[in-house]
C-alpha cells in the first residue's frame, strides 16, 4: 500500500519490541463476537491510483459542472471567480496538514492567518469582533440565537419569513431540543419585506429577531427599522447575510444596528462544493458580548522575547475546557476555508470588493431587465443586488427549470423547491447573476425561457 | 510601510548579540532569521486601493436599484497584489508545523498523512463547480458519492444507515443524541440523563447538555476501562444514554463494550459511541456488532480529509435499526430506476416521516466526502485493515520504548490501540508536562496532545498512525527519551524552550486579560 | 534507520551550550532546529522493496520478448511511499529561498513574481497532455498558441520573424549565431570572428565559440558603454557578427545602439543583440528600430515563465528580414483556409528552403509558451509598458539610495535601467563583497548577482524587477545599509555569515578536489 | 495592474528620491528614433483573470487531450501516469520560483534534491556520474557528439539509421558548424538492428558510434556487440533512451559497454506538454571523462560547521567561468523537470520502477498480438519493450493516422511522417502501449484500423 510505510521487516521487529508473536495480540480486548477474520466482505480491495482516478472521474463527469452551461442558480451558495493564487496558498502542506494551533510557537501562520481574517469579518459586518468561523451559515444562524437566548435570559426568537428556509428549518430543529421558542411566516410574495408584520412579532418574551439581507427573494429590508423596534423591546437584532460581496455595495449590517451578524463566507474563495465545506461566519457589534460567542476566537499578544504573537484565547468558553457548560460544543470549525475566505478578500481588498460588488450589481439588473421582456415573466423585485425573484405568469417554476436544464441552461432556484411546494411561491424562480454571467449567458437564458413558457404542453 | 519590522519586536544592535538565556536573539535589522521570516500584518502592508484582481472601476454614476442602501463609509479593508498575497501567506505558512513536515503525534486527532490524490479528486470540476440545488437529475454523480461513501461506512461499521450531513465529529454528535431524543419521545419516554465517563472529549458532555440533557460522570476501574457494575448500578429509567468512546481516550479498547450496551438497552436506554478513534478497529471490528446505536465517523480523522489548521471536518453518524428512522434530512435514496432522489422535505417520506429535521442548509461535507471516497477506495478493505493494524503497531512501540523512563498509568492494562499514554510523574525541577511538550518542539516535532485526558495528572497521548515509518518512530523516540532525561535531571533550560521555533513562549493570561481580536490601527 | 542524524553531524551534548562563534550550534538530538528540519539522503530512508505506487505484481514466468537483455541484476534504487516523499521534498524545498518566500534580486535574472494563473493554464490537459506527434487537425489549439505568442513576441520587438523553437537563452543565442552563419555561408562570404564586450554574460563567448567563431572582445568606455569609436576602428571583413547585450550588464542602455548596428551592417556584418535585460524596455522600445538582427528573449526572465530552481526557460529568438529565411525547423505557418500547419521538413517548404536545420527534437518549450502567453494577456500592452518603467523606476530608487554609502562605478552614467551596479570599494578587514552577500542572507534576503559582469571589481548586480512593493525595497535598502556599514567598519563576525541558514558557508574546494557525485552506501 | 505592486503615490516619492520629474528622464539614454509614445498597437490591453482564462481554455478546447481518445503514441514521447503527489512537490513555492543554487546556504533543497537526482540516473543508465540535466534527449544527444569528439580528438560520428531521425537531424544540425562529420543511413526496415551494417562503419576516424536503445522501431540490439566494436577502433559509444522506464525491464546501456549514455527523461514526472518542456539526461560510465561532461554537476560536501551540505562543482568546465573555453554553452537547463522526475522515481523506488515496465511490456505484447491479427498488418519487431513496428500492407501510414484520428483514436506515430515521407518507410507504424492503455482501448483501435484498412476508397 502506497500509504503505509512499515515494512513487513518492520513489522516484525516492532512486534519483537513489544513482545507480541503476532498482531492478534494487540487486539486480545477485542470480544471474540466482534473479530473479523478477514478483510470486510461486498468492498473492493485497495486500488491504484490510475483505477481509483478513472472512477471517480467517472462519477464527476455525470454531473453538470457550473461552469459548463448558462448558470443562474444562488440561494444561498454563489459562483465567483476565484484567484488561481487562492488554491496555491490553501494548498501550503503547512496549512493544509496543521491542526487546530494548540502549539501556538510554531502556529503563527494559522494565527496570525486568522487575526486577519477577523479583522476583515468584523469590518465588513460593521461589528467590533468576529470569531474564527462556524460550520456554515445555517448553523451560525442557530448559534446566534442560542446565544441571543444567552444574552437576554429568554426563550422566543421572531424568525423573518424571508429568512432561507433551510436556515429556518436548522434553527427550529434545534430549537425543538433545546426547548426555545421559535415563531416563523411563509414570506409574502410582495415587491418589498414586510417589515411592519415582522416589527408588529417582537414582545417583551422575545430574545430576538432573525432578518435576512439582502433576504431569500433578493430583496433588501430597512434593518435599521427592525433593530430600533427590536432594541426598544429590549431583543436582539440578528442579521443574516448569504452572499458577502453584496456588503461591498451596501451598507453593512452592524451599521444598521444589528447586533449579531452571521452569514455564509462560502461566496469568496472557497466554491460551489455542492453544499459544503462551508465557512459560517459570526460577528458581534458589542465588545461586551464577546464572552457569550460560540467558537474560536484568536488574539494578539507577545511572547518571552517580546515579540507580537498570536493564541487562541478566552477558550474558557469552549467545550475542551469548559465542557457541559461551554457557549457550544464546536471543535473542528472551517479553518482552511477561513483561509481561502481571507486570501481571496485580502486579493480584493476594498478597492476590488467594490469595484466585484458593482460589478455583479450591474449584470444582475441587466438580467432582470432582459427577463422581464419575456412574455409572461415579471419582476418582483423593486431593490436587489445580485439575486432577484420573477414570477411566470401560470406556470409551476420547479418544471420551467428542470426543462431549461434539460435544454442546457441552468435557470436558477424555484422558491417551490426550498419551501416544499407551497402553493403561494409555485411561479417564483430565484434568479442569480454574478461577474461570471457573459451577455451571451443572459441571452440564452432569455431565449430558452420565452421557449420553455411558449410551449404549453410543458405545463 | 518604511519601518524594516513590524513585529513590534526592534533589533538591539547590528551586530552579533546574545540574549541572557545564552541564545541568540536575532541580530538582524530585520528580525528576520534567514529563511525563518518575520512577516507584517496584512493591514501593515495593504493599502485600501490596493487590488490583486483586475475589474472594470466602478461607475460612480451608474444607476443602482440597492434601496437606498449604498455603502457609502469606508469599509476599512486593504488589499495586496498577488505578488505580495502569495509572498504574505507563504511567509506565514512557513511558521506553521504540518504533517508534510514531520512527526504530528497529536493524540485522539489522527495526523495521518493527507493524499495527494485526495485533493485532485475532490478538485475535478464535476465535483467542486457544482451548486447544491442544481436539478437531480444534473448531479447524479454526486448523489452517487454520498452513496457509495455511505455504502462503505455501513459496510465498516456494520450498522443499518448512516446520516451523511453533519459537518464534523461535534455536529455528528448532536445529530445521534438528537435522534435518541427522537426516538425516546417518539415512544413517550423522556429522560433527562446522558452518562458521560471523565474521561471523554469535551464535546461529548457539552453535546448532551445542549441537547437539553444533565450529564453524569461514569465510574471507571483503575484500568482506565469503563467501571461495568457501576455502570450498572447507576442505570435507570432516567438515563436515557451512555456516550462510550472506543478504543478509549487513554488508548484502550472497552472489553465489556458488548455488555454495556446490553445492560444499556436493558434498561430502556441508547449506547452512543464517540468514534473519533475509529482509526484503531477501522477493518477489524465494526462497532455494530457490539450494540452500539449511534456513532460519529471523523472523516477528517480516519479518512484522512485534511484538518486545515482547524478544519472543516466532516462527521456522518452510524445509526442502529432502532435509531434510523429519526435520522435528519436531507438524504439520498435510490429508486427503483437506479435514478437516485435527494429527500429534502418529510412530507415527501412515508417511512422516513419522524426525521427529527435539518441540521445544516445543504447536504454535508460533500469536498471531505469526495476525498473520503477517495481515500477508501484507494486502501480497499484489505488496506484498510492494515491502517489499523499498523496504527496500533505503532503504538505499542512508542509505549513499550519510552514506558521505562515515562510513568504509564495503563501499561499493564495489557496492549494499547492506536495511542499511548503517559504522565508527568517525577520530572525535577518543577518541571511540567508543557515544558517538556515544548522541548520537543525544538526538536522538530510537534508535541502529543497533553492535559488530556483529564483522568490522568499531566497527560500526554501519543498518537502516531499508521503513515509514519519505522525511522521517524526511533527518532521521534531517541528525542522524546533525551528531552525526558533532561526532565527528569530537572534540566532549568527545558523551562524556556522552545527556543528555535518562530516564537518563544506566548503569553496566554495577558491575552485573555485584555483581548485584543481584531486590528486597530495605532494611528487612529 | 535508527540514527536521529544522518546529516553528517553528530549534536555535541543534548543541554543546550555553544558554538565558538557565539551561535548556538543545535544543541538538539535530531539536528532539527524547530521548524528548520534536517533531512536524510533520500538513499538513507528508502528501500528496494517499498514503493508509493500501487501496482500488479511482477509475473516472474511471463513470457518476455525483450531480445533476451532482461535487466536481472539490482538497479540500485530505493523508494519511498507517499507520505515519506511528500514529507522528504517538503522539508526539502523549506531548505531553499524563493521568490515566494522574500525579495530575490539576482542581477540579470529578472526574479519576478511567478503569477499562479500562468501555472494554472499551463496544466489545462488541452495543453499539458497533448502529443507533439499528434495530427496537426487535433493540435489546432496548441499551434495556435505558438502562432500568438509568436505575434506579440514579433509586435513586442518590432521584428520580422521569430524561431520558437531554442530551449533557453543560450539556446536561443545558439540559434541566432548559427541564422548570422548561415547567412553569411549563403552568400559566400565565411567570417571568422565574433565581437564581444568583457563584460558579456559567459553563454555569449561560449555560444560564439561553439559555432565556430574566434571571440574577441569589444572595449568599452569608462562610462559602462560600447566604445563606438574603437568598435568601428575594429570592424572589417572577417567580422561576422558583433554581440552586444542591451541594456547592457552594467545595467545601462547602449545610447549609440543604432550608430552601432549601422557601423556593423557596413562592415557587411550582423548584430546579435542578448535580450536577456528586455524587461527593462519590454513595450517601451523595439530593438527593431535598433537595427539589431537577432535577439533572443528569456521568457523565464522577461515573461515569468518559473525558474524551477535551474529551468526550464525558453528562449525565442526575433530575426531580422535579412535572416528570417535561415530560421531552424519546425515552424508554424497560417494556411489561407486559416488551418495551422506545422512545417517540420525543409522540402516542403520552398521559401524557407534556406533553414540552417533543426535545433531540438520537438516545437519548443510549450509549456512555457502557455505561460508566457497567458502573462502578455494578462498585462496587455499597457500593462507590459508600466512593467518596463516600474522595473526601471525600482531599480534607480535602489541605486540613488545606496550610493552615498556604496562605490556605484555608473552612478554617474546617468540614471540605471532595471538593475542597479555597485563594487567593493573600501570593505574593512579584508571583507569582501562575498561577505557582504552572506549577510544578506541572515537578514532574509536573497543576495544580488555577486563578481557579475567582470568588468567591476566585487561586482554587485541588483535587479529589483518590478513586481516588488515599495516597502520591500525599503527594508532591503535598510539592511543592506546595515550590512554595509558592518563590511565598512570591518564587522570581522561577517566573514562566518550566514548564522541562520540551513548550512554555514559550504566548502566549494572540497567539492572539487574530490567530487562526491553519486551517493554510494558507506556500507558497501 | 493585479501584478504591480507599486501604487501612484509610491512612483511619486519614488521619482523625487531618484531627482526624476517623471519616468520618461529614466530612459533618456534611448534614441529619439526608438522611443514609443504609447503602448504598442496591434496588440490588447490588460485582462482580468477571468477573460484570460476564458480565451486559454478556448484554445485548450480545439486540441484532443491524449486523455480523451484511446492512445498509441510514442516515438521519443512516452504518456504515463503520474502520481497526484509529484505536482505538490514541484508546485511548492521553494523549488518553482527558486534560481540556479548559486547561494548554497539556502538552496540545499535543490542541490539535495539534484545529488539525489544525479545518483538515480547514473544507477539507472548503468553509470558512475550522471549530470544536473539538459534540455531534451535531443540536445543532449548533441552534447554527447560534441563531447566524445572532445574526448577523442577525432571528428567523425557514427550514426545508428534507427536513431530518432529528429535526433540525428540536430547532431547533424550541430556538426555543420562545428566542422564535424557525420555518418548516418536511413534505417532498414526488418525485424532486427543492422548490427553488422553498423559496425562495418566504425573505423579508425571515428570519434563515436550513436545507437538509440531501445531504437526507434522499437527494436532492441545488442548493445555489446556495438560497444567492444567501437572500442576495439578506440570509438566510444554512445546510447541513446527514450524511454527511462524501459530500464526498469533491459539492461542498462553502462552494463553493455556504453561510454556515455543520454536520453530523454519526459516519460517520468514531467508528461506530454506537446514536446517541452523535457528533460535531456547525460550520464558517463567512466569517472575520468566527468571534466569532459557538459552542464552542472552537484557534489557533495561539508559546511563551517561540519555538517554535510552540497554545492555546484566542478565549475571550471562551465561558460559563466571558462567563457569561449567552456565544455558546453548550456547555463539554464530543466531543473524543475529534473525535480519531477526524481519525485516520480522515488515514489516508484526499484520496485515499482519494475513492476511499471513490466506492466507496461505485458499490455505492448497484448496489443502487438491483437493488431497482428488485423488483416493487411504485419508485426515487424521479434523484440520491443512498449513501442513496435507494423507494417500496413499497401498502406500510407500517415493517411492511416490521420483517418484514425477523425475517428476519435490515436493510433500511432507513421514513420513516413518522421523521415520526411521516405518511400521505404510509408508503410510503417509505430504503436506505443503504456499502463494507461486498457483492453477497450486495444479492442478500439484493432476494430477501428480493421474499418479503416478495409476501406479501399480512403487509399
Ligand atoms: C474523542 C473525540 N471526540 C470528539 C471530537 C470532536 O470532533 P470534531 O473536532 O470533528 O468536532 C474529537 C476531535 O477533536 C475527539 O478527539
Ligand atoms: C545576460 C544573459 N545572457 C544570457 C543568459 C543565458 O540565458 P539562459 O540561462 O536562459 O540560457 C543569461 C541568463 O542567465 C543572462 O543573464
Amino acid at each position: 500500500m502506497r500509504y503505509l510505510p512499515l515494512t513487513d521487516v518492520d513489522r516484525g521487529d516492532m512486534l519483537a519490541r513489544v513482545g507480541a508473536s503476532n498482531i492478534g495480540e494487540l487486539f486480545v480486548d477485542v470480544p471474540e463476537i466482534a473479530r473479523l477474520d478477514g478483510p470486510i466482505h461486498d468492498l473492493p480491495m485497495h486500488a491504484s491510483e490510475m483505477a481509483v482516478e478513472r472512477h471517480m472521474g467517472a462519477l464527476a463527469r455525470k454531473n453538470v459542472a457550473a461552469g459548463d452551461a448558462p448558470f443562474f442558480l444562488g440561494a444561498g451558495a454563489y459562483r465567483h471567480h476565484v484567484p488561481a493564487s487562492v488554491d496555491t496558498v490553501i494548498s501550503r502542506g503547512e496549512f493544509l496538514t496543521a491542526y487546530t494551533p494548540y502549539q501556538p510557537e510554531i502556529a503563527q501562520g494559522t494565527l496570525q492567518m486568522l487575526f486577519e481574517f477577523q479583522t476583515q469579518v468584523a469590518r465588513l459586518y460593521g461589528c467590533a469582533v468576529a470569531n474564527a468561523s462556524l460550520y456554515d451559515g445555517s448553523t451560525a444562524c442557530w448559534e446566534a440565537v442560542a446565544m441571543a437566548t444567552r444574552v437576554t435570559k429568554r426563550k422566543r426568537a421572531v424568525l423573518s419569513g424571508a429568512l432561507h428556509p433551510h436556515y429556518a428549518e436548522v434553527v427550529k430543529t434545534m430549537a425543538k431540543f433545546t426547548g426555545d421558542e421559535i415563531a416563523d411566516s411563509a414570506p409574502a410574495i410582495q415587491a418589498e419585506p414586510d417589515q411592519s408584520g415582522l416589527i408588529a412579532r417582537i414582545d417583551e418574551d422575545t430574545a430576538c429577531v432573525v432578518v435576512q439581507y439582502p433576504d431569500i427573494l433578493g430583496r433588501i429590508g430597512n434593518l435599521q427599522e427592525v433593530a430600533d423596534a427590536a432594541h426598544a423591546k429590549g431583543a436582539l437584532l440578528i442579521a443574516v447575510n448569504t452572499e458577502p460581496v453584496a456588503l461591498g455595495a451596501i451598507k453593512s449590517p452592524g451599521e444598521l444596528g444589528a447586533d449579531i451578524v452571521v452569514g455564509e463566507g462560502q461566496a469568496l474563495g472557497v466554491g460551489l462544493q455542492f453544499g459544503g465545506p462551508y465557512l459560517g461566519l459570526f460577528a458581534v457589534r458589542n465588545p461586551k458580548h464577546v464572552r457569550q460567542m460560540p467558537g474560536r476566537l484568536c488574539g494578539e499578544t507577545v511572547d518571552a522575547g517580546g515579540k507580537r504573537g498570536f493564541v487562541l484565547t478566552l477558550s474558557t468558553r469552549e467545550q475542551h475546557i469548559r465542557r457541559e457548560k461551554a457557549t457550544s460544543n464546536i471543535c473542528t470549525n472551517s479553518g482552511l476555508c477561513a483561509l481561502a475566505f481571507t486570501a481571496h478578500m485580502t486579493l480584493l481588498g476594498e478597492k476590488g470588493l467594490r469595484q466585484l460588488a458593482a460589478e455583479n450589481h450591474r449584470i444582475a439588473c441587466a438580467t432582470a431587465d432582459r427577463l422581464a421582456q419575456v412574455p409572461g415573466v415579471s419582476l418582483l423585485n423593486t431593490a436587489f443586488f445580485n439575486e432577484f425573484t420573477v414570477m411566470l405568469e401560470g406556470r409551476n417554476a420547479n418544471d420551467v427549470v428542470n426543462i431549461l436544464a434539460e435544454r442546457g441552461v441552468m435557470g436558477g432556484v424555484a422558491l417551490g423547491r426550498l419551501y416544499g411546494g407551497a402553493k403561494a411561491l409555485e411561479n417564483a424562480l430565484l434568479v442569480t447573476a454574478t461577474e461570471l454571467t457573459t451577455p451571451e449567458d443572459i441571452e440564452t437564458l432569455a431565449g430558452e425561457l420565452e421557449a420553455v413558457l411558449a410551449k404549453e404542453t410543458a405545463q | 510601510m518604511n519601518a524594516p519590522n513590524k513585529s513590534g519586536w526592534k533589533p538591539t544592535s547590528p551586530v552579533l548579540g546574545e540574549a541572557a538565556d545564552g541564545t541568540i536573539d536575532s541580530p538582524t535589522t530585520t528580525g528576520n532569521r534567514a529563511l525563518m521570516l518575520e512577516e507584517p500584518l496584512l493591514f501593515e502592508i495593504g493599502h485600501a486601493d490596493t487590488t490583486g484582481v483586475d475589474l472594470p472601476e466602478v461607475d460612480a454614476n451608474a444607476a443602482t436599484r440597492l434601496g437606498g442602501f449604498e455603502r457609502t463609509g469606508p469599509i476599512g479593508l486593504v488589499g495586496l497584489t498577488e505578488p505580495e498575497a502569495v509572498r504574505h501567506y507563504t511567509r506565514l505558512s512557513r511558521q506553521n508545523y504540518g504533517i508534510d513536515l514531520g512527526f504530528f503525534p497529536l493524540g485522539s486527532c489522527t495526523m495521518k498523512h493527507n493524499p495527494r490524490l485526495n485533493e485532485k479528486m475532490a478538485r475535478l470540476p464535476g465535483f467542486a463547480d457544482v451548486h447544491p440545488l442544481q436539478p437531480v437529475a444534473t448531479v447524479q454523480g454526486a448523489l452517487e458519492v454520498v452513496n457509495e461513501l455511505a455504502h462503505w461506512l455501513i459496510k465498516l461499521t456494520g450498522m443499518h444507515s448512516v446520516a451523511m450531513s453533519p459537518k464534523a465529529g461535534a455536529h455528528g454528535e448532536l445529530c445521534g443524541i438528537l435522534c435518541i431524543r427522537a426516538a425516546l419521545e417518539a415512544r413517550g419516554d423522556a429522560r433527562e440523563v446522558v452518562l458521560v465517563p471523565e474521561s471523554a472529549h469535551g464535546t461529548n458532555p457539552a453535546t448532551a447538555a445542549f441537547a437539553n440533557y444533565r450529564v453524569e460522570g461514569i465510574p471507571s476501574t483503575p484500568e482506565g476501562r469503563v467501571d461495568l457494575e457501576a455502570l450498572k448500578a447507576r442505570l435507570g429509567p432516567d438515563v436515557a444514554a451512555v456516550m462510550i468512546t472506543n478504543p478509549n481516550t487513554c488508548g484502550l479498547f472497552e472489553p465489556d463494550m458488548r455488555a454495556i450496551s446490553d445492560a444499556v438497552h436493558e434498561a430502556g436506554a441508547f449506547v452512543y459511541c464517540d468514534g473519533a478513534n475509529f482509526n484503531a478497529i477501522v477493518g477489524k471490528v465494526r462497532p455494530g456488532d457490539l450494540g452500539v446505536d449511534a456513532m460519529h465517523i471523523n472523516l477528517h480523522k480516519t479518512f484522512s480529509t485534511p484538518h486545515g489548521g482547524g478544519g472543516p471536518g466532516s462527521g456522518p453518524v452510524v445509526l442502529s435499526e432502532a435509531l434510523s428512522a429519526f435520522a435528519p434530512l436531507p438524504f439520498v435514496r435510490k429508486g427503483v430506476d437506479g435514478e437516485l432522489a435527494l429527500i429534502e422535505k418529510e412530507e415527501r417520506e412515508s417511512s422516513r416521516g419522524q426525521s427529527f429535521g435539518r441540521m445544516t442548509a445543504f447536504h454535508g461535507q460533500m469536498g471531505m466526502f469526495t476525498r473520503a471516497l477517495t481515500y477508501m477506495l484507494s486502501h480497499g478493505a484489505d488496506g484498510l485493515k492494515q491502517v489499523a493494524e499498523d496504527a496500533v503497531l505503532n503504538a505499542n512501540y512508542i509505549l513499550r520504548s519510552l514506558e521505562d523512563i515515562l510513568h504509564a498509568p495503563f501499561a499493564d492494562s495489557g496492549p494499547c490501540m492506536h495511542e499511548a499514554l503517559f504522565g508527568d510523574k517525577d520530572f525535577g525541577g518543577g518541571l511540567s508536562t508543557l515544558d517538556l511538550a515544548k522541548g520537543l518542539i525544538d526538536e522538530g516535532f510537534h508535541p502529543m496532545t497533553v492535559y488530556f485526558p483529564l483522568v490522568v495528572h499531566g497527560a500526554m497521548l501519543v498518537e502516531p498512525t499508521e503513515t509514519e515509518s519505522k525511522a521517524t518512530l526511533d527518532q521521534f523516540i531517541t528525542a522524546f527519551r533525551s528531552v525526558t532525561e533532561r526532565a527528569l535531571a530537572g534540566d532549568e533550560s527545558l523551562k524556556q524552550a522552545p527556543y528555535f521555533a518562530p516564537r518563544r513562549r506566548l503569553d496566554e493570561t495577558a491575552a485573555a486579560r485584555k483581548p485584543k481580536l481584531a486590528w486597530s490601527d495605532p494611528e487612529e
